[in-house]
């Protein structure tokens, strides 16, 4: 095979790039979709996890995935992993602390953003098993699945997240302003529209994510 | 020099009637070229920096834990035009800024393509190219005002938004080149060559139409913190989409809903608690940026008012100031040209009469839509949206001259 | 990086097989947000950089005594887009650059004026502002082509140019607001603070047209290089006229006849000797950046041809490309927006066969004017003209990939 | 007089920019013009300018003006101020050394720059009389006025320089080339018009300076 026809020139507007294939790019090849596309082989434990937990991850997000740990005085802490209170975010009207158990509507994105980005100091230094340990742990202590939990690629897969139905696609804009010139009207008068709560987006939205 | 202006005409007519003195630089041979081969600006600029926000005027452990994962503003009230100088270029990143060797950097371009690529950087420099200015903002830009927390000037509240003229290669080129399968495509996803290999699922048609892979910024090949040596330009979109250090995309079927497109950078959708899963969009906004929170007037007379505008959607059409708190408008001038997806300038003369103002700005753009007050905003998405706070921005004028939030 | 291109295409080509390795700066944390205040940058860039044009290059004594009246050249060659960042703007100085101090520097303006006014640098950025992209060339930009010396490549021979967006107060807004007497003025004398004080004569109608006194450069102050705080700008205009380090405006009747408008910038029109005496206006010019003199192409297939045109008459309607060497021409595109008295990137697409070739580019202003060959040149002004040499440009390809002078 | 009559606030369109007078801005005010204006009182002989030049001048120009000295090797030396052919630049047709006998149309130029930019590493420190001292002696040595004269404001405002009318105005273009796009010939083809010697420029030309 010539090097051209290896290159597959003639089909081809520029011919600049070489020509690859999914073993070679396979290690960078870490995203997990929603359905689970692109899980690896494996599997973890809530109690392994735990381990894995104490002693990577634990003294940035706290014992008990409740965070706050403080590096820099008046400034946040480490994220929480957990809350004390599991309802999904879309059930509850206070001040949202967006979380693992309360807000993601996927479990393959814990796996993911483990996989590609913690622990923070050492990113991609993990085992697929420790990292379904891992996974198993957290969603453990966010109350999503029982404590005996093993996850492998087909058990994280079917696990339903509490908030999977909290979202919608983009409906902005959702504010409508007069371009008003003279002897307005400002919020606080009487005579100023704040207009309505804005109504969910639906998924023809040319921007939005919708799951297949 | 900043911002502070001091009561410099008093003081220059008590002196106008001292003959000129003839300054040592005047006299003297200066520096020779080359002193700096790369040129730095002047050791009298040096408080015109990139700045963190202070904790002080964030309460309540608004600033991150670690400067790895943090930002730094850009000094916009100090700067003039539309363009940010590279140097002063906003920072956003999630485990600092990776020192990517060029030579090594790999761009992989793979999934539902007939063949799978990799690119070097020379590979990339060979294609055929597009120059084009745009902004860039984080969606997180002013989401303190929405926690009710003000910080003291432009940099502090509106600081995460730069602009510059930016050279790549078109993102469909390189999906062209791939043999991308369109019938099959619903999106590509994005990710980076840092430790946090941030990921982001961009809609294919956006991908197709505007998505630049840029390797050049303001002429200049990109900042480290803007991604040296690749990263890739969603025109009008948020900063986080825009991903840096750009080492792999793929062409899937399906979205990632990556962390950060759903416990991070995403928004509340109203009191109940709902939320987006994409907002990629930033909307028309627009901010005073003299006189501006930090800033005083020296005295009674003639100032220009100025700020930038911008927006996602487009071009701005207008930008309409008021000096009494909103009752009443004026359209302010746009520097021309006006470019779409990209900072304006807006001027407009006016004099003041030392009694207390407040200034603010209202953008409207070619779709029509009209940049909002904060109260609106509050209204459509309940009081704990975070993100895509485009609201107008107020500043009073006391009647010391000196400026603060509005 | 820089201006060479490796063979890489065929080592990727072997190194496919083998799984992509992570590399370190992917696992572990880069540097933090604020490492530097006013971002650099990366250390992988260190070759481009502002340059002398080695002596080794320019036989004969062709370089200046000393580094206190002399250049530097921007590397246009490893540039893209039209914005030049200020840290590799070119330099031309005749006593060095001094450290001007902004809070004492004052700007005079007086003559056929009803009022003598003194600026201070508070005072001016007060006043109502422009923002526009504008091109700085020095007349001498190309002049050791007219002697028979050719250099290496692009910066050698065209580096004395660059492009930015300036801010500032119109000129003619300083006139107006001084009482300037129009009936009787002809000239506005313009001089600088550096140890040279150059003197340049402004005709009265450019100046109250088109001059703008800027203190800003792509959106910060002025570096020092550029005249910080504050220089003249006069559009399309020799870079000599542009007097840096601005203090002093005088109204006149009479022409200054400065020694940079008579011994030299000043321009022989033909064989008899005979000069102009004001030849301001840079006309249409362009060059090839890629492929120029001193670049590399690592092998058969496609590159973009790409470069630079500007006209100090407005804006460039056309840029024409040959690759074999003039007979045949093909119109490259623009990139748009095409500004005036600003730079204009040009690209084409071009499939090179490893046969040697000369590529030149040849541009076309608003006026119709057409970039002439340096033969015509000649023969308009006679073979000892040197200043605004603004002839077309050859480069030759060889087949060996290696790029030069054509 | 308060400080808004002072300032002329009325009559200005922004009143920003401090009223000065000329009493002030004297010691900037250091340009001289063709006809004389500008020229200060005070005068020099040759003589006396022949030891300014030789103690402030010479060291880098040359012991007779000739200059030469090179302090970088394989630069060009500081400029000559003087030459061995005094024939005005317009009258040759060899490789132009333009220097200020052959070329300056105006000895007043010589008088401005000298005041304003040298000694190089010194500039604005010599007197007025030192000045006029040196123009007379460079002048002397290039030849446009005898050894014996002495410089003041009137006699060096009637100084005619042998080159005064080497000048016209800027009357490019000075080329004309047709956008041929096929088939085009190129400088050296017999098809190829390289044009004809520029005219000269005339005094409307709306950039020139124009003496009244
Ligand atoms: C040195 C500190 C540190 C260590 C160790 C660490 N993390 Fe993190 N973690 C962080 C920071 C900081 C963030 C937020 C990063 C950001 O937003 O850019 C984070 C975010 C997270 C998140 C996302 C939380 C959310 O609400 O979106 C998860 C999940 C997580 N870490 C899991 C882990 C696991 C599992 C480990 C151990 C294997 C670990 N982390 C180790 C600092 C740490
Ligand atoms: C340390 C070196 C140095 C000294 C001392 C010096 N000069 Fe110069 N002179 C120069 C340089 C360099 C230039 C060219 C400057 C430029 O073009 O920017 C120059 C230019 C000139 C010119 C213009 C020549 C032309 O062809 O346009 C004149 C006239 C002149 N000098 C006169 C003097 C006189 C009179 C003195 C003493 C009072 C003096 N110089 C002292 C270095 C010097
Ligand atoms: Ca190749
Ligand atoms: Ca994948
Ligand atoms: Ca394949
Ligand atoms: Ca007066
Ligand atoms: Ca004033
Ligand atoms: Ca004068
Ligand atoms: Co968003
Ligand atoms: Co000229």
């Amino acid at each position: 095979q010539s090097d051209t026809e290896a290159m597959d020139c003639d089909d081809r507007p520029f011919c600049i790039g070489t020509v690859t294939d999914a073993a070679t790019i396979a290690p960078w090849n870490i995203d997990v979709l929603p359905d689970g596309t692109g899980l690896p082989e494996g599997q973890g434990d809530v109690a392994s996890g735990a381990e894995v937990y104490k002693t990577g991850c634990a003294y940035c997000h706290g014992e008990d995935g409740l965070g706050g740990i403080k590096p820099i005085e008046d400034h946040a802490g480490y994220p929480a992993l957990s809350s004390t209170d599991p309802t999904p975010l879309s059930a509850i009207d206070s001040w949202p602390t967006k979380n693992v158990g309360t807000y993601l509507p996927y479990a393959t994105t814990l796996f993911d953003y483990i996989r590609r980005s913690m622990p923070f100091v050492n990113s991609q230094s993990l085992s697929d098993d420790e990292i379904y340990s891992l996974v198993a742990y957290l969603l453990s202590i966010n109350k999503v699945i029982p404590e005996n939990s093993v996850l492998d690629k087909a058990s994280l897969s079917a696990i339903q997240m509490p908030n999977r139905d909290g979202f919608t696609c983009d409906s902005r804009p959702d504010t409508h302003n007069e371009p008003c010139m003279g002897d307005c009207a400002v919020p606080g008068d009487d005579g100023f529209d704040l207009g309505v709560a804005a109504k969910p987006g639906d998924d023809s939205q040319e921007d939005c994510m919708v799951v297949q | 020099t900043g911002s502070a202006l001091v009561m410099t005409s008093m003081v220059a007519q008590a002196q106008a009637s001292d003959p000129l003195p003839i300054p040592q630089w005047t006299k003297t041979l200066g520096d020779p070229v080359l002193k700096n081969p790369y040129g730095l600006p002047s050791p009298f600029e040096k408080a015109i920096i990139r700045r963190e926000t202070l904790a002080a005027d964030m309460p309540g452990g608004y600033n991150f834990p670690t400067p790895h994962s943090y930002w730094s503003t850009t000094p916009l009230q100090d700067l003039r035009g539309t363009i940010t100088p590279n140097g002063l270029f906003y920072e956003r990143h999630h485990a600092g800024v990776p020192a990517v060797e060029p030579s090594e950097h790999r761009l992989v371009v793979h999934g539902l393509v007939k063949r799978e690529l990799i690119f070097t950087m020379d590979q990339l420099r060979r294609l055929p190219t597009v120059s084009s200015f745009h902004f860039l903002e984080c969606s997180g830009n002013g989401d303190m005002v929405t926690e009710g927390k003000f910080g003291k000037n432009v940099a502090d509240i509106h600081g995460l938004l730069s602009c510059a003229q930016w050279t790549g290669v078109k993102l469909s080129t390189l999906l062209e080149e791939a043999g991308v399968e369109k019938d099959k495509a619903r999106y590509v996803l994005a990710e980076g060559a840092d430790s946090a290999a941030m990921l982001r699922t961009i809609p294919f048609q956006r991908a197709m139409d505007e998505c630049i892979v840029v390797y050049a910024q303001n002429g200049e090949n990109l900042r480290p913190e803007q991604g040296y040596p690749v990263r890739l330009l969603v025109p009008g979109c948020e900063g986080n989409l825009n991903i840096k250090w750009l080492r792999r995309l793929e062409v899937t079927d399906n979205p990632a809903f990556s962390r950060e497109e759903t416990s991070k950078y995403s928004d509340l959708t109203g009191p109940d608690g709902m939320a987006h899963k994409s907002t990629l969009i930033m909307e028309a906004k627009s901010v005073i940026t003299f006189p501006s929170g930090g800033q005083e007037l020296p005295e009674a007379g003639y100032y220009q008012i100025r700020g930038i505008a911008w927006t996602g959607r487009g071009k701005i059409t207008g930008v309409d100031v008021s000096m009494d708190g909103g009752k009443n408008w004026e359209p302010a001038n746009l520097t021309q040209p006006v470019l779409s997806k990209c900072l304006t300038e807006f001027t407009l003369p006016w004099r003041w009469d030392k009694t207390s103002a407040v200034l603010m700005s209202r953008a409207t753009d070619e779709t029509g839509y009209v940049q909002p007050f904060i109260e609106q905003l509050f209204t459509a998405r309940g009081k704990y949206f975070l993100y895509h706070n485009n609201a107008i921005q107020p500043w009073l004028v006391q009647s010391d001259g000196s400026v603060v939030y509005g």
